[in-house]
This record gives structure tokens, sequence and C-alpha cells, in this order.
């Protein structure tokens, strides 16, 4: 077959250091199905922002159709016949699914070159029918469901004459079912001769659609298989990169007294879509409980209402006997919650801001670092950030540095050595190990099982499936804004059931969602 | 140019070095400062004025500066410090630098301030003051304004006896314009009735404007009188746009705007003040060897100061007669005119309310 | 010797140091140039731009006692600066601050000494409550605060000439000026025969004040944590709504001080025609210190020191001193595009790493 | 007062004091409309203005043609929206403090070359520079109390009145109108239709700079018949505000110009009965933003609502909008 796209050591490092792509070497064949898989950080949707122009080679270079081609921009990337469909979509929510589709190459009047409504509208609906793809074309965007937006982006796509089309992780915010539809889709797309790059981190997909597959790991490409010629745990190896990954010593689980409970939690967020549907739970001392689920299940917005940063709209959560919904974080912390946070670019850390001050922005106000009459103790200060950088490991030159400077596994190991000395009973963790390195990744697992021998409760939700089942106690799985399961032993169960929950295929029955709350 | 600051630094050094001689002085270097800015047709540029007459008769004997210092009254002191440290002979400023003078003068006990437009609080020995009498201008403005407003066969004059005021700002100097204007009106015409408003600014010619409108349009004031500096000049623009008639202020205003007739054609006089002449005039005691620091002086009609600037076409015959008399006797002291200054801030509210077209 | 450099190097890098320097020089240069286009005898005006504190002793007195102003509005506009706000509310706080002021001096008999304290505090309450008013409507409306503190500038600019012409005013004086301050009220001179006023002191007294309250106590951590990252903040716990609150309270009370300081100090009596705009002059000084208090008397003092030659040269020669706006207008421009900067740290921090990493693999 | 206040406002006086003053209010806001609407605050503006007043009194005194001065007033206009978006788009400077920036450029700048060419500092009146006429219409002028209105105003003002129509089909029947809310509204979106953001912007500038370059030369020959120093008072500063009353919209546009406008002739009014001139002179300021705060606190107020609303739909699972958008 002929070779549609062919990148020439490819390399990409961003601005702030991180080296995202190494020498890249990736091929597409004309009409096939292309599957990009990797853990999250393995550079996936790097090499894809640079075939699609977001993003400029540091080195190397890519071919199209065996001729360089230089892709300075989204518009160039269109022109060479490319189009993608973004994890978060790429739409004007108050236009019209018709007006979005047509964005960049309007329709206008012959005579008065005006923008024409109804030709666009017709186009869409032309189209949508023609590749089998329903969209509403007269609807605001804002009004349209997940799946019909991905549709609809995919339209756009072809409606520029896309040969190849990239589709980034587009199953991560559908339903089982939308999934299949859309994998049919795309299958008939091929049909009609469409390239198709899919990413995943979803192996069962993978073998479900694609008919190539490219394995990524630590922003280097390993290999490049036909699907059908090997099989899961081949790939599976190549994108962990070693046979097992989490061995954690697992003392034996003695669950105390109930410290959070959650209660009825309900979230709409800004589109109106229901994060959150009447969710309870409880979580003891000596006790971590998973949160498994794909990711944007509601797994955020739970942990975001537990720890302040979002209100819920109705519920409640008790930490400790004390109610804390919908209070302030400064209040939720001195009910003795501390927090990982998912981002730490953005809310786990200040990033202009020193070491010193990340570690002692929640403890700033201590006896110990300012005196009764407001003014720091800045040598107690820098004394107590030196021990916990050298405690918790932190690779930098002073605890003075801007934590901008640090690399994501040290940045995360700030964000670690606060969160686990606040002195909080209970603890809720975010995504602790995602963009880290391996050395960090076990070194904060063993900090993890640590706190737990300390008597915490741990509430942790993280998007590695392996990572929660491996560290969990007990797990939930949550499913469209609900928890549709409750194992209150993570060794009793397998990967595989908990997908059957985590895609909405199996749930629970309600009495067995309830023990979750150990009434 | 040059050749002349080589000669003012010459002049400079020959007072420098021989002061006691001087005891008429021959030559002199004079410095006008002045705040806000020039281009008002009024005021500032009648000040900038003196300076011309000044070198007008006496030539080489003396150097004459100005400079414009804006709004911002921070740096008048250190301006009038630089004047005195240099060693003019004469500086000029108007009553913005009442605080800066008292603060200056006394340091540069050499150098003759003369403040114009006021009197400076306290006595300072080198510092003569002027104050005018603003009521008088006002005065003439509105016995003119009384008497055309009445004078319905000119097409530009409708029935109803009211006339307008634009004041810069709600302040003794310019009330007594105000107050003056008044009394001159009603005098001439016992049912006229004033709109005014205040621009609350010397500069913001566009609200001058908006407001003279207003009076024009929807009061049918025949005749509007400003008293509000460089922003009065959108009084002007008002007249032009609606056709009807205004009166200047300070200079004769009619006569620069030669290059647009338009304009000139509307203002029927100005009620002059002669900043010019009574710097000249005070320059001309000062280098006849008159000893001028320390007073003050109110000077108006009587001086020669206030007076009506030549009337434009459109003012009958009948009435210019009239006027030039009142003018006589003004300047012979035969007319009382209420004054600003000797009102309390509830008789002048008592006044405005009684003539006020808008109540 | 160690402690001065510390002091004067930034700690983070030099290069922002590096940018203000060359803002500055590239500023004189500009005006430099400016004035040689203009006038007729440049090398005079330039001689008179660049020396005239050096020419002239009161020009240096006049440069200290421009600072005074600049430094209260500089000192204000940093503590916003921290917060990463726009707002120049200060010029509002600065003005009635004064208005304030006056009424006290004028009005209130108190004895010498304490007087102008009382005016000084109550002003500076005055304009820190003033000094609210943009981050509430920020906070609880998401109202812009710099087009909101640019509306409400002129709401109190009209406000306190109220106050002034119809309560304080010297209905004697043919301008507008405030009756007379009570003697008690006034602000002692340093220098005899020159207008220097204790008020410079009290001014360097609020730079160290300033530089101890952000750096040196919990409050100014929080403040500085949460210009840094506001999220962050939040999720730390640091009540962010009462951080910027108070960080406004404070920059509006030093406005408010700063025009108490400009009453009692440089002035007899309330003379401002016009709202002297010292917030404008606050941004630069602000900025040129990057929003950092103990920086703020050394670009005040540059500030003042275009200003007064500025004026000086305009007095002696024909180049309008309008024209260190036009300089301030620059500065700005160079100061907020140090991406330019950036750009090249950038592009040297990814030339080391691909060095360093080889060939890749 | 009541009743003062209605004898104003039946006026057909007033109103056309209304429609003068609120005229490059309006310019501008539209301006301010279209830039926010592509994601760039335009804070030039203030400055845009006093250029193009300046530039155009220069320009028609040397030429003698008062549609030179505009031309040059309105690319003078544009030259400084120019450099904001070379400064903000192209260089990455935090668009806000160069528009600020750019202001004090202008208003030193300004006087500096006013001072230069002339030797006055406050006010152009030494040159003899030309007015832009006013227009009678024909018909309309004959009609009772409209006529005094709408007929008789500055062209300016009557291209006030197109420019609202013409913003009005940029944004809502061209193309290019849905690009600029791509671009404000998701920017990445618009990149990843291949749409040039910065072109866009650059290009609503441009607009803003042409619309402040009417305003500009409006006040410096025709609202008056001089520059003077600082003669946009602020006008830029509001048009930002007003923006925000505008919704976005050019029609809103009006309403929003209309609130300052509306206030501020009637402060003209209420001086004449003797309310204090200064507190008066407050109040077209507090009442933009009086608006400024009421709209966005609705808006608030509306985005909550349908929140509220979705949820119970979604919470009793009725969903029959939900079925409907998913099903067709």
């Amino acid at each position: 077959m002929h070779t549609l796209i062919r990148t020439e050591k490819l390399s990409k490092i961003y601005p702030n250091g991180t080296f995202a792509n190494k020498s890249i070497e990736f091929t597409v064949l004309e009409g096939e199905i292309h599957g990009l898989v990797g853990e999250n950080g393995a550079g996936k949707s790097t090499l894809m922002k640079m075939l699609y122009g977001e993003e400029q080679p540091s080195a190397g270079q890519i071919l199209i159709d065996e001729k360089p081609v230089s892709l300075a921009s989204e518009f160039d990337a269109i022109k060479a016949g490319i189009g993608m469909v973004h994890q978060h979509f790429m739409l004007v929510p108050s236009l019209t699914a018709a007006e979005n589709l047509v964005l960049g190459k309007e329709p206008k009047h012959p005579k008065s070159r005006t923008f024409d409504f109804e030709t666009a509208a017709r186009v869409t609906e032309e189209l949508s029918k023609q590749y089998n793809l329903p969209v509403i074309a007269k609807a605001r965007v804002a009004d349209l469901s997940v799946s019909m937006r991905q549709k609809l982006e995919i339209l756009k796509a072809l409606y520029r004459g896309a040969r190849i089309l990239i589709l980034d992780e587009p199953t991560a915010v559908l339903t089982p079912q939308e999934t299949e539809e859309l994998f049919v889709e795309l299958k008939a797309l091929r049909n009609h001769g469409k390239t198709i790059i899919f990413i995943s981190h979803k192996l069962k997909e993978i073998f479900q659609l694609c008919d190539r597959v490219t394995v990524m790991r630590d922003g280097r490409m390993i290999a490049t298989h036909k699907v059908a010629e090997i099989d899961i745990h081949q790939i599976s190896n190549e994108m962990v990169g070693r046979e097992v990954r989490f061995e954690v010593a697992h003392p034996p689980f003695a669950p105390g007294a109930k410290a959070l409970e959650v209660r009825d939690l309900a979230f709409v967020d800004d589109f109106g879509i229901a994060k959150l549907k009447k969710v309870s739970f409880a979580l003891r001392q000596n006790e971590i409980l998973g949160v498994v689920g794909v990711d944007g299940n509601g797994q955020t917005e739970l942990v975001e209402i537990i720890t302040g940063a979002q209100r819920a709209l109705a519920g409640t959560v008790r930490a400790n006997g004390a109610e804390i919904t919908n209070r302030s974080p400064g209040y939720i912390r001195h009910h003795g919650i501390a927090h990982i946070a998912e981002d730490r670019m953005t809310v786990g850390t200040a990033l202009p801001a020193s070491i010193e001050q990340n570690i002692l922005a929640d403890r700033y106000w201590d006896r110990k670092f300012s005196s009764a009459t407001g003014f720091l103790k800045s040598r107690e200060m820098s004394a107590y950030a030196d021990t916990l950088v050298k405690e918790f490991d932190i690779r930098c030159k002073s605890a003075k540095q801007p934590v901008a400077s640090l690399s994501g596994g040290n940045m995360q190991k700030v964000v670690v050595a606060r969160e686990f000395t606040a002195s909080a009973s209970i603890l809720i963790i975010s995504q602790p190990t995602r963009g880290v390195d391996i050395g960090a990744i076990e070194y904060i697992h063993s900090k993890i099982m640590e706190m737990r021998g300390a008597a915490k409760a741990i509430l942790l939700v993280s998007s590695d499936l392996q990572e929660v089942m491996a560290l969990s106690d007990s797990l939930i799985v949550m499913h469209e804004g609900e928890i549709v399961a409750y194992f209150p032993s993570a060794a009793s169960v397998t990967d595989k059931e908990l997908g059957l929950y985590m895609l909405g295929i199996k749930r629970q029955s309600d009495d067995e969602i309830r023990k979750v709350l150990h009434e | 140019m040059k050749i002349l600051k080589v000669m003012g630094l010459l002049l400079l050094s020959a007072v420098l070095l021989f002061p006691a001689v001087a005891q008429t002085p021959q030559k002199a270097n004079v410095f006008l400062l002045i705040s806000g800015s020039l281009g008002d047709k009024g005021f500032n540029d009648s000040a900038r004025a003196s300076l011309e007459l000044i070198k007008q008769k006496y030539g080489a004997n003396v150097t004459v500066k100005y400079t414009e210092l804006g709004t911002d009254v921070a740096k008048f002191a250190p301006s009038l410090e630089d004047a005195g440290a240099e060693g003019y002979d004469v500086v000029f400023c108007s009553n913005n630098f009442n605080s800066a003078v008292q603060e200056v003068a006394p340091r540069y006990p050499k150098t003759l301030y003369v403040m114009y437009d006021g009197w400076i609080n306290g006595d300072i020995g080198n510092v003569y003051s002027i104050q005018y009498k603003n009521s008088e201008a006002g005065y003439l403005a509105g016995a003119l304004a009384g008497l055309m407003t009445k004078y319905t066969t000119d097409p530009r004059i409708n029935p109803s006896n009211v006339i307008g005021f634009v004041g810069g700002r709600d302040i003794t100097g310019i009330n007594d314009f105000f107050v003056g204007y008044i009394a001159g009106a009603q005098k001439m015409n016992s049912s006229i009735k004033i709109i005014y408003n205040y621009v609350n600014s010397f500069t913001d010619t566009a609200k001058a404007k908006d407001q003279a409108l207003v009076q024009y349009k929807s009061y049918n004031a025949d005749i509007v009188y400003h008293a509000a500096g460089r922003a009065g000049l959108g009084v002007f623009d008002a007249a032009v746009e609606t056709g009807k008639y205004a009166i200047g202020v300070d200079t004769d205003q009619a006569s620069l705007f030669g290059n647009e007739p338009k304009k000139a054609d509307l203002i029927l006089t100005s009620t002059m003040k002669r900043v010019d002449l009574t710097l000249f005039q005070a320059f001309e005691k000062y280098m006849s060897g008159q000893k001028l620091g320390g007073q003050k002086v109110y000077v108006g009609a009587a001086e020669g100061v206030i007076a009506y600037a030549p009337f434009n076409k459109a003012v009958p015959a009948s009435i210019k007669t009239e006027l030039e008399k009142l003018q006589g006797d003004i300047k012979a002291g035969k007319v009382t005119i209420p004054s600003a200054f000797t009102m309390t801030a509830d008789e002048i509210n008592k006044l405005r309310d009684s003539v006020n077209a808008a109540k | 010797m160690s402690n001065i450099k510390k002091f004067f190097v930034d700690r983070e890098s030099l290069a922002p140091a590096l940018v203000t320097l060359f803002a500055a020089i590239f500023s004189l240069l500009a005006g430099v140039v400016l004035i040689f286009i203009v006038s007729k005898d440049p090398v005079q005006s330039t001689k008179n731009f660049l020396l005239a504190p050096f020419l002239r002793s009161y020009n240096l007195y006049y440069l200290l006692i421009v600072m005074v102003p600049i430094t209260f509005t500089g000192l204000a506009l940093c503590v916003v600066y921290q917060l990463r706000y726009m707002s120049l509310i200060v010029d509002a706080s600065l003005y009635t601050g004064a208005v304030v002021a006056t009424a006290i001096g004028t009005l209130v008999s108190l004895p010498a000494g304490i007087h102008p304290a009382v005016a000084m505090i109550a002003s500076g309450i005055v304009g820190g409550l003033i000094g609210l008013l943009p981050a509430i409507l920020k906070i609880r409306w998401r109202a812009n605060e710099l087009v909101s503190s640019l509306m409400l500038n002129y709401v109190f600019y009209f406000l306190g000439s109220f106050v002034i012409l119809y309560y304080l005013r010297d209905r004697s004086q043919t301008i507008l000026s405030s009756m007379p301050f009570k003697q008690t009220f006034l602000l002692p001179r340093l220098i005899p025969n020159t207008q220097l006023h204790a008020g410079f002191l009290i001014a360097a007294g609020f730079v160290v004040l300033v530089s101890i309250f952000l750096y040196r106590t919990r409050w100014g951590y929080e403040i500085r944590i949460t210009g840094a990252n506001p999220r962050f903040a939040m999720y730390a716990g640091i009540p962010v709504t009462s951080v910027i609150l108070y960080a406004h309270f404070i920059s509006g009370f030093l406005g408010g001080v700063g025009g108490a300081v400009e009453m009692s100090g440089l002035y007899r009596s309330f003379i401002w025609q016009m709202d002297p705009s010292y917030a404008w002059d606050g941004v630069i000084v602000a900025m040129l210190a990057r929003r950092n208090p103990k920086f703020v008397p050394l670009s005040a003092a540059f500030f003042a020191y275009l200003r007064v030659g500025a004026d000086f040269m305009s007095r002696r020669g024909d180049v309008a001193f309008e024209f260190i706006t036009l300089l301030q207008g620059m500065i700005i421009l160079i100061l907020a595009s140090d991406k330019i900067v950036n750009y090249f740290k950038e592009r040297q921090l990814r030339k080391q790493i691909l060095k360093n990493q080889g060939g890749v693999r | 007062m009541i009743h003062f206040i209605a004898g104003v406002v039946s006026s057909s006086n007033y109103w056309f004091i209304v429609l003068r003053s609120t005229a490059p209010i309006l310019l501008v806001t539209l301006g301010a409309v279209i830039t926010a609407q592509a994601g760039i605050m335009n804070m030039a503006l203030e400055g845009s203005m006093l250029w193009a007043a300046l530039v155009g009194v220069i320009v028609s005194a040397a030429t003698g043609s008062v549609w030179l001065g505009l031309l040059a007033g309105i690319a003078a206009s544009v030259m400084v929206a120019l450099v904001l978006g070379f400064f903000a788009l192209k260089l990455d400077a935090n668009a806000v403090l160069s528009g600020v920036a750019l202001n004090l450029v202008a208003t030193g700048g300004t006087v500096f070359v006013l001072f230069a060419l002339t030797g006055d500092k406050g006010i152009s009146s030494s040159l003899p520079s030309k007015v832009l006429p006013t227009l009678t219409i024909p018909l309309i002028k004959d009609i009772p109390w409209i006529g005094k209105v709408v007929s008789g105003q500055n062209i300016i003002v009557y291209i006030a009145a197109i420019s609202v129509v013409a913003i009005d089909f940029i944004l809502r029947r061209f193309t290019v109108g849905r690009r600029i809310k791509a671009t404000g509204e998701n920017l990445d979106a618009a990149k990843a239709a291949g749409i040039d953001p910065i072109k866009i912007k650059f290009f609503t500038l441009v607009i803003s700079g042409i619309l402040a370059g009417f305003a500009g030369c409006f006040l410096s020959m025709g609202y008056t018949s001089n520059f003077t120093s600082g003669i946009a008072a602020g006008r830029g500063y509001v048009a930002n505000a007003a923006q925000v009353v505008a919704g976005g919209t050019a029609v809103g546009s009006i309403f929003a110009a209309l609130l300052f406008g509306l206030t501020d002739a009637m402060a003209t009014y209420l001086q004449n009965i003797g309310m204090m001139p200064e507190l008066i002179q407050a109040l077209p300021y507090a009442v933009t933003i009086l608006g400024f705060v009421v709209v966005t606190w609705v808006r608030d107020r509306r985005e909550n609502e349908r929140k509220r609303k979705l949820f119970a739909s979604a919470a009793t699972k009725s969903a029959t909008k939900k079925e409907k958008l998913h099903g067709v």
C-alpha cells in the first residue's frame, strides 16, 4: 500500500524543557485505520499536534506522499488534507452546527457576498447523510450532545477535504453504545477511502478497530505492528516497558471509623451536562478507596466538590463528622482534608513562586512560621522547606528556586511533600503519578502506602487502572456521574470485570452499591 | 534668535554685575509664566500680548520670555524659583500662582513678581498684585445682552427675553462676571431671564458647546456670554451652529477670528479685560523706577482696563450710543455694580435663582 | 557588600532587571532623539534635560518633592500588581484623600503633629474604602477592574471637587482654592527656603513599611501567593477573596495617605485645579520597580528625574515638557513586551537541551 | 423635578443634543465591541481618538480640505490600532497595558506635536482648520418633532448610524463575523478551522481604528471646531465599559452609548435648575458603571438559571431534549 505519511527523526522540545518527542519515525499507509497507543505523557498528542501544524518540530521532518512538507499552521495541515478531531472539541458553542462546519471555508451568496446560511445548512445535512454521521445542522452547538459534537468535528474535517483523519482519544467522552456507533462510522469512512489515525490508551478498542498500531512510550516510538499479528499482552508490555508494573506491599486491611461521608452529591457543568447524579459513599480510616472510571465520568467534579473548588447543586459532604459542603477550601483543609490536585501545573502549584512558598502555602499561618503579630519567621520557613526537600527527595538547587524550573516528577514531589505533611486525616489524591517518571512513581506509591499505615483515610482517583487496583483496598466505579459498583476488596476483582462496569455494560444493584456507605 | 540669546546673556551678566547702579533700570528681563495654556484667544493670550507691547516700547533694552505650565500646580513653585534664580527682574504670573508666589517671592527680593487677576495672600515686599473688576465686565455684557434681546427686528433675536451665560466654574472670580452680568441685564431689561451653566473646567470646549447649544435651542437664548477661558470658545461654535449671537470675554475675540468670518459676525462684542495693558503699564512703572512691590491694586473701567471691544455691525446705532454712555458712567464711577466678592454664597444663589430661565 | 548585591539583583533572574534598565536607557535616548528633531538648540536642550538636577540645586529639591506622590501611587500599584490586578483606582484614592485631608486641615482644630497624622489616617481609610470598589465589582460581578476604576476615577474627581467647591472653598479667592490650612496641619520643611517637606520622610517610611508588609508578613505572603496563581492559592486554603479585598484596601490606603501628605507637606491650601493623575505615573513607577516596593524609590527617582529635566528644558528652550508622557508610554510598551526577552531565553534553553541530549537515542 | 425631566425628555432639542453627544461614544463603542468579539480589548481607543482629532485638524488646515483631514485623521487612528496590534499580537505584550501606554503616548504626543507646529499647547485655534458639514435631510426635516431631532446633525452623526448597520452586517451577515466570533469565543477552534486569529484580530483593530478615527475627527472638526488637549475626555474608556453593556452586538451598542449620552445631556439640563454641576457631571460615569454591573449580573443570573433548568430535566431523566438531540 501507498505510504501516506512518514516522519523522519521528528523531535519536539517544549519551551519549558519537556522533551516530548524523540526522533520519531512514524509511517501511515493510505486507507488504513492506524492506532496510536501509549500511556498519558507518552507523546502521542504532541506527535499529532505536529502533524496538524499546531506545534512546530524542533528537529526532523514530515513527509506526505513521500514529499517533505512544512506545516506551519493548522491551515497548512488542512491544505495538505489532514483533519483532526481534538479531545476537547474545537467548536464555537454559540454558533450553529452548520456555521461551525463551514467555519474558515464559508459559502457566500453569489451576489451580496454575505454568509449563506441556507447553503451551509444544506451542505451539513448532505455531508451528514453521505457519511452517515447524524447531526442537527441548525441547532446551536451548545445544545448538542457530546457524541453529536464529535460527529460534527469529523464532518468538519471531511468538509475541508481531509484524506487523513486524526482522532485524539475520541472514546474518552463517549458511552459504550456511542463508541460502538463511532467504530461503525469510522470503518465506513475507511471504506470511503479515508485514512484514520486513532489515538487511544485503551487496547481493547485498538483491537476492535485498527489495522495497524504504533506504540509510544516516554516520547519515543517503540514499534509498529499489524494488529492481526500480535496479542494484547505484547502491546501492553511495550506500552509499559516492563512486565509487571506495580508490586506494592499491602499490609492487612483493617478499616477504622468513617472519616469522610458523601451523600447525594449532584453537579451540572457549564454545558448543562449532569456530571454528578446523587453520588454517595463513605471512606474509612486506614482505607484506600479507589475511584475507577473512564475519564470524564464525574471523578474530577467529585474531587473538586469535596475539596471546595466547586459548589455542589445538592448533597452533603462530611469530614470527621463536620459538615463541609460548599465551604471554602481553607475551611475544608482546617477540617482535616489534604488534597493532591489532578493538575499540578494550574492548581497544585504556583509555578512562578518558589518551592518554599509552595510547600508552606497551606501552613504559613502556623505559629511555627509566623508570629502572633503576623511577621513571618523566614529562617524557620526556609529550614522547614529544606528538610522537606530532603525528606521527599525533591531534586533542586535550592528551595528558593521557582517551581516552574523543576521537572514534572519533582514538581509532583513538591505537591506530595506539602499534602502528606499537612497533618490531615483524610487525603484526596487525584492522578498522583500522571506524567511522572518511573522512579518518582515508585516513590510516590510507597509514600501513599505509608500514609495508609499512618491511619489516614485515602480517596484515590486515577485514570491509571493498574495503579488504582494495586494501591486500593476497596473500589468504587463511576460511570456517567454515578457510582455503578462497589467492591469491598480490590484484590477480588479483575480489570476485565471492572472494565464492564466502567463502560456501563454492567451495573450493580442499588443495595450492593449502598454498602459503600457502611451503615 | 541666537543673537538675542547671547544678548540676553550679556544683559543678564550686566545686571548681575552692577545691581546697585540700576536706580531706574534701563534694562530688564521679563518672564511670563502661564498656567493652563495659550490659544484661548482671551486671558492667557492677552497676557502674552503684554510682552509684545513691552518689546515694542523698549526694544533691545528688554528680553522677554514666556512658558506654558499646564495645570500641574506642583511645578508652579519650582518655575518661579527658576525665574528668580536666573535673575529675571520682572516675573508675570496669574493668580493661580498665588501660593507658589507666597512660597518663592521672599527668597528673591530683587525680583518683582507681578501677579494679575487676584491679590496675593499676605504682604510680600516684592509682589505687586492686580485684581480686576470682573463684575464691571459682566455688567457691560449684561447691558448689551439685555438691550439686544429686545431688538426683535433682527431675525436672529427671538421675542423671549432670555439670555445665556456659560461660566468656567462656580467660583468667585467667575461669579463676579456673572453677578455683574445679571445686574447689567436687569438694568436694561427688567423682564430678563438668564439661563446659565458652569463647564467645570476652563479647557473643555466640547462641554461648553453642549451647554451653549442647550441654552440657544432649548431655552431660546438669543445671546450667550461666556467667562470660561479656553473652554468658552465652544460657545462660539454653538453660536455658529444655531446662528445666534454671543459675547466674547477678556480680549476682542471677534477680531481674532479673522479667518472665520461666520464666527466673527456673531460675536456682538467682547468685554475686554486688558491684562496686556495692565502688565505693560506695570512694567512701564517699574522701568520708570516706581516701587510697585507690596502694592495691591483693584482696576476696572476707570483705569481703561475694562471696556467694550468694537461693536459688531449687528448692534444698532441706538444701542451702541446707549452703551457707550453707560461705559462712560461706569468709568466715572456713577454706576454701582454688585460684586461677588462682597456677597455671601446665599446671596449669590438667590440672585441666580431669581433670574433663572429654567425655573 | 554581598548584602547590597542581594538587594539589587533579583533572586530569580537578572533578565527582568536588564529589560528594565534597557527601557530606562532607551527612553532617555528616545528623548534625546526627539529633542534633536524639534529643538533649535538641541545640545543645550539635551544638557538641560539630562543634567537639570545637577545644574541647579532647587531642581534637586524639586526632584525629591516630585518623588513623594508618585512613591505613594507606585507603592499602591505594587500591591495590586502583586495580585496581577490592573486597577487604577488609586487615582481616586489620592484625590479624595487630599480632599478629606483638606477638610480636616481647614475645619478641625488639633495640636500640631497630631493634626496631620489624624488627617493621614482618615484620608487613608477613605482612600482604602474607595480602593475596594473595583475589587468588589470584579469579584461580585466580574467587571473588568481597569475599566471600572477609570470610570470611578471620574466619579470621585467630580465628587471631590464638589466638596471643595461648596464646602471648603475660600470665597475671597478668585480661583478655586480651599481655605488656608491651619498652621498645626502643616508638615515641617526639611530644609529652610525649599519646599522639601517632611512628607518625603513619610514616603520613605512607607516604602519600608510596604516592603516589610509584602515580604515579611503573612498577609503579604498571601498576596504574593494569590498573585502567583489564584487557583493554587484558593486550593491551598488561602482566603483569596479577602486577600484581594485587603490588598486593594491597602493600596487605596496608600493613595489616600499620599493625598494627605501632599496637602500638609507641599501646599498651604487645596489648589488643584484638575486631577493631578499621579496614578498614571504610579503605573510606570511600579512597573519599573517590577512591583517590588524596595525598588520604588529608585524608579520614582528616575521618573522624577525625567520630569524635572523635561520641565527645566521646556522653560529654557523650545521643547514641550509633554514629551515625557510620550517617553512614559514608550517605557510601558517596552516593559509590557518583555516577551521578546523571554523568547530569546526560551530559544537558548531549547538549544541547550538539544545539545545535552546529543543526537537523541 | 420629575416634571422638569419629563418636560426635557419630551423636547426635540434634548434628543437633538443626545444624538450629537451619543454619536462619538457610539462610534468608539462599536469599535470596542468588534475587537472584544475577537477577544482583544482595545484600550487604545482614547489614544486613537486623540491622534485622529489632531491629525484631522492639522491636515484640514494644511490642505484646506476637510475631507482630506478626515481621511488623515482616520489613518492616524488606524495607525494607533495597528501599533497596538503589533505589540499585543506580534510581541505578545499585555494588550491592556499596551493600550494604556499608547494612550499616554497620545496624550503627551498630541500636545508635543501641536506645540512643535504652532507653539501652542492647549488648543489648535491658531490653525485655520475646517469643520465637517451638517446635513439637512430633505423629507425628514419636515416631519414635526422627528425632523428637528434627526435632520441638521453633523455628517458624522449619520456615519455613526450607518456604522451600526455596517458592524451589524460584519458581525452577523458576513463570513468574517463568524470568524471573529470563533476567534473570540474559542481561539483553538478558530485555529483548528484554519483561521488565522492574528489576522482576524488585526482586522477588528483596523475597523475599530476607523471608527475611533471618525469619532476623533468629529470631536475636533464638528463637535467643536478645534483640537484641544485631551479632547477625547475619557470617551475611549467609556466605550470599553459600554462595550460590556452592549453585550457584543451592534444594536446593543446603541443602548450602551445612549445610556451615557442620555445622562450626559440630561446633566446639562439638570444643571440649569440649580443641581450642583460637579455632582451632575459624575452622573454619566456612575450610570455607565451601574449599567456595566447590572448587565454582567443579569447575564450571570441567566446563566445560572439555565444550568438549574438543565439539571432539573437531567435529574428527572425525562430528557426529552436529550432524546431529540440524540435521535434524528
